[in-house]
């Protein structure tokens, strides 16, 4: 885990109001696995860090992907090449690597980013990796092509704008053994209600110092324990925590 | 540059430490630099049994600050002693408990079974009483009397009251608590708030109400511990929006001895080390040599205390 | 878009209106635009006397905020009916009068001679009471209910308390008031604060403290505008850092029936006319077809008041 | 009186920690006289404007200088040309102007600035020009050639490490019917008590609004009055204000 000054290399426009930021890591970012997440300083007044997953990243880059919700990620959308910005990570556990052969991959929105770097991953050990890619409508839609070299995908829009119509539990490779999912709760909820197969969900939560010190980030646990998300996390089996 | 400073059970080597709850129990921060580097080390709120704490969203962003509802959340005094402090032996730099309640038993309680582990106690106030209606302790001066009273009898260790500035009269209960046997003080507490979230039609965090921290408190945190320093002779712990070793001069100035930073953290897991190391020299190019110099340093001589005309 | 609300004494076009000492008596923004445009107009605090008001420095920057201590500069209620009201005759909008006094009777004076040529006053009791050693009238609910009941027995007007958020019990002092016969709630007056210059070693405005306004202020306002709402059957107008129509609906939703803009007046001086022309359309993207609807919207069925159920 | 977003144009360091900036005005302020200022927003987490003077402007431009003493103006510094600033002007009353004919301009500091719009108005209406330009340190001087052009300069500076040393006071032209001063308050104390013809002054105050809404920025007149510098001055006969 490092604190980092870093030199945006791109930032573009990839769907509605979402953008993808490839910056120079400068080969100091140990990422151990997908499914971690950096925790991104934007400008003032605006206090608090942006936790935002690793999209994919090489030796010396980093790619990640922001949607602009509120006003602190629209401080990101005019940074330029050459532009620094202020990095904390890698954050998190990240994504375990599966016994099993065949692998479906469940993204949600901006749960998508990280399925990127864990389909090539998978797809590195020869795993059989399928991708069913949920957005709001046509205009929300990113990294098909990104995902299609890794994976079979299937893209499914709430109002079947684009791709398949309805939800993305509807579309799921019936013959996987293990599922990975990331996007909104009720996405997590409806997965882990429909799929009796072992799955892993990544989970979102406000944080503040995203490296387990504060507390911002509890969610109970079904043992009647609790984890921080920030730190025992994002990644958890499915039936571990609590969904809100 | 001398940047010692020696409070009631607490020999300082510089004058800067975690905000109670921004820190954990350490462990985190260890894995960006030495704790020994800090003045001292503040433990999250201690309480007689675990406590899970609030249901999220915990914390909100403000303009210049944050919101947070953690709901005191710690694994209970017994625990702590058995689980959290061992990390911390291996450390030299002195040990604060912060110590939270609902009665003025439980207070008794933690504070008599974790004083004995640690070199001072931080009692925080800011907490409602379940028994006088959840009125918090750190509102009523008679309440903090009492509650302050218990706990010095039951410590083997100098207490410091946190005291709370959602207050008309934070003199007062500054006062109450020096009366009633208070080694220190720490000033200040978050300021109570609430976000609103405007497509939900409800309030952002699952507690609704929140406490504000960060720079956008700072004015408020400077002039409390200006208001109270010429009327107490114990020494005041300051915090309230830290984010530089400008700022801790800020806070000495006004009448602090020693400070701390909280919030800055989760911006910058730096920030401490980073202060301290500045501090020499922004002192210096004040024209100071050492922290005592620059303690109440804003006060007229009138009103100064013995520290300062020194 | 249905912006219009009615507030005793008050027919609002639209629920804007500056906050009082920051918009003068009104001429200077009449050369940025048509004061009609607001739903108000909230003159600057008028005493018995003409005052001058404190040394300079009187303003100081902090952290999305900042801190004035003006001291009620004011030529005295008579120059401001003779020379400052008759300019704003030629408004139709609501005027509002700000009132200050070290006094009861100060304050009676004044409301008395000025009611009768306004809409309704604004009764500022973040003052030091002379008599009583200084203390506020807004920090002790007895001054408070006595300066209340006294105002209303001598305005022709309906009149709203302006109250201060440096009190522990912002609840108790709104209920104290409305008993007392106060028409409505003005929330919130300034946080008080300090800033200290590290060179000069001391605070940087002359009259040492000052009032904290802005954005950082904000997470106060809207809790304590939150909390007071389900407690009061009188109309809240709203106030504590107010930037856009997206703040004006988080302060609707908290409780306020009206708002009041201050220090952004001072970023950008047509705020106001550019909140009342966005308002609709942030009104229509979260669903609500008039201003009424959103008031208290952030409050459960249970605790709402008669206004939201409706 | 407007307020515009305005493209910067050029922003260079001028002297230790010194820096002037001019934008495209588009024609769109009316300046009218010299010695008026504008307002300035700087980034967040500032929240008040900065006010600057008028150092000199054209029809479609306006110039200013700034020294970056606190956090504020630093945020101007690494504005670039084509960046955007927003400013409310012109502000003030300016500088009248003098029946006389030899005047004596006295500048001293962030002071210096407007008398260059003043020394180029005072030319263009013939009158004799003399300028006394006081600075800390050698780093500190700007403007000398600027003003050469318009009069006859002398440089002074404290410690004497360029042009003369000591203060200003003490190198005003003897024959000089009328003054016009601009700079830090003692030093305009020392202008009033040190000659006595007529004389204008300019004053420095923290400011608010800037449009004599708030009354951040009143001082006391001799006449026992007060004045609000930001809209009855900057500028003021020198018998008008009481100096703090
Ligand atoms: C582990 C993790 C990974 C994430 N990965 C991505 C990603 O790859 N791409 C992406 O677009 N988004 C991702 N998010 C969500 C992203 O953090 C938020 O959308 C973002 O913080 C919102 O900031 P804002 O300035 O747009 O909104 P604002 O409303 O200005 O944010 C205000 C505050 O609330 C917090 N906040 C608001 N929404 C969320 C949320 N959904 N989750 C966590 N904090 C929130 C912000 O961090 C900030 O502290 C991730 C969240 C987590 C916890
Ligand atoms: C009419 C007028 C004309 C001026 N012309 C110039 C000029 O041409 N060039 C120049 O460099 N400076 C000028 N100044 C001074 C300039 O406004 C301050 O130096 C500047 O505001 C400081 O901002 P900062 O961010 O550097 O300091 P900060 O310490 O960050 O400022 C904090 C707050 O204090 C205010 N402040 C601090 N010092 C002063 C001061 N001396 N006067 C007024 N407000 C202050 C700031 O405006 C801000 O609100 C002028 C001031 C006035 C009143
Ligand atoms: C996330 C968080 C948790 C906190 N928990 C505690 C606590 O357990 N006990 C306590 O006395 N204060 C607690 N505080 C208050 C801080 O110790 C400090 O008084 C306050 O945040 C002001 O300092 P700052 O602005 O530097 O954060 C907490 C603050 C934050 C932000
Ligand atoms: C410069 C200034 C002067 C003020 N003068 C008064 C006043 O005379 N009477 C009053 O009741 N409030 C006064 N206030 C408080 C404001 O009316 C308002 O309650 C407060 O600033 C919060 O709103 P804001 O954050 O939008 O500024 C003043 C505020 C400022 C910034
Ligand atoms: S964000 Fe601080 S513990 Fe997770
Ligand atoms: S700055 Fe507001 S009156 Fe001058």
């Amino acid at each position: 885990m490092r604190l980092l000054d870093v030199e945006v290399i791109e930032n573009t426009r990839i769907a509605a109001s979402t953008y993808e930021m490839t910056v120079d890591s400068r080969g100091e970012l140990a990422i151990q696995k997908p499914g971690q997440f950096v925790h991104v300083l934007v400008d003032p007044p605006h206090y608090l860090r942006r936790p935002l997953s690793i999209a994919s990243w090489t030796k010396t880059t980093l790619t990640f992907v922001y949607k602009t919700f509120g006003s602190g990620t629209k401080t990101l959308v005019n940074k330029l090449p050459g532009d620094r910005i202020n990095l904390l990570g890698p954050l998190g556990n990240g994504f375990p690597m599966p016994e099993e052969e065949r692998i479906v991959l469940i993204g949600g929105g901006v749960g998508v980013p990280p399925m990127k770097g864990l389909a090539q991953e998978l797809t590195r050990r020869g795993k059989r990796v399928s991708a069913v890619l949920g957005f709001r409508s046509a205009d929300d839609v990113f990294y098909e092509e990104e995902l299609n070299a890794y994976a079979d995908v299937t893209i499914v829009t709430e109002d079947g704008s684009y791709g398949k119509p309805g939800l993305v539990t509807e579309w799921v490779d019936a013959g996987a053994e293990v599922f990975y999912a990331c996007g909104p709760n009720p996405m997590l909820k409806a997965v882990r209600d429909a799929f009796p197969i072992p799955g892993f969900i990544s989970m979102e939560e406000r944080m503040g110092c995203a490296i387990g010190a504060c507390f911002a980030c509890t969610m109970k646990t079904f043992d009647g324990g609790y984890v921080n998300v920030c730190k025992d996390g994002p990644v958890f089996p499915k039936d571990k925590v609590v969904l809100p | 540059m001398n940047l010692r400073n020696d409070l009631p059970g607490l020999k300082l080597k510089n004058p800067v430490m975690p905000a109670s709850g921004c820190f954990s129990f350490g462990k985190e921060y260890a894995s960006f630099y030495d704790l020994d580097k800090l003045g001292a080390v503040v433990l999250k709120a201690a309480t007689g049994e675990s406590r899970f704490g609030n249901d999220t969203p915990r914390v909100a962003e403000t303009a210049s600050g944050m919101l947070n509802a953690i709901g005191l959340q710690n694994p209970g005094v017994d625990a702590i002693i058995e689980n959290e402090l061992p990390f911390l032996e291996d450390f030299q730099t002195p040990k604060i408990a912060n110590i939270a309640g609902s009665t003025v038993e439980e207070y008794e309680e933690v504070a008599e079974k974790i004083s004995p582990h640690v070199s001072a106690i931080e009692l925080n106030i800011s907490c409602p009483n379940v028994k006088e209606g959840g009125i918090q302790f750190g509102t009523d001066p008679d309440l903090a009397r009492e509650v302050v009273k218990a706990v010095k009898h039951k410590s083997r260790v100098p207490v410091y009251v946190k005291l709370s500035p959602n207050t008309s009269d934070i003199k007062g209960m500054a006062v109450a608590c020096e009366k009633a046997g208070a080694d220190g003080l720490s000033m200040i507490n978050t300021l109570t708030g609430m976000q609103i979230l405007k497509d939900k039609r409800k309030p952002l965090l699952a507690n609704k109400t929140g406490g504000l921290s960060g720079p956008a408190i700072k004015p408020v945190a400077i002039r409390m511990i200006y208001e109270v320093y010429p009327h107490v002779s114990i020494p005041i712990i300051g915090m309230g929006g830290i984010e530089s070793a400008e700022d801790v001069l800020e806070f000495l100035l006004a009448g602090a001895q020693a400070i701390a930073v909280g919030t800055a953290n989760f911006r910058n897991p730096f920030v401490m080390p980073e202060i301290i190391e500045n501090l020499p020299h922004v002192l210096e190019s004040y024209g100071f040599s050492s922290v005592e110099q620059a303690i109440g340093g804003a006060h007229d001589e009138t009103n100064a205390s013995p520290l300062y005309s020194s």
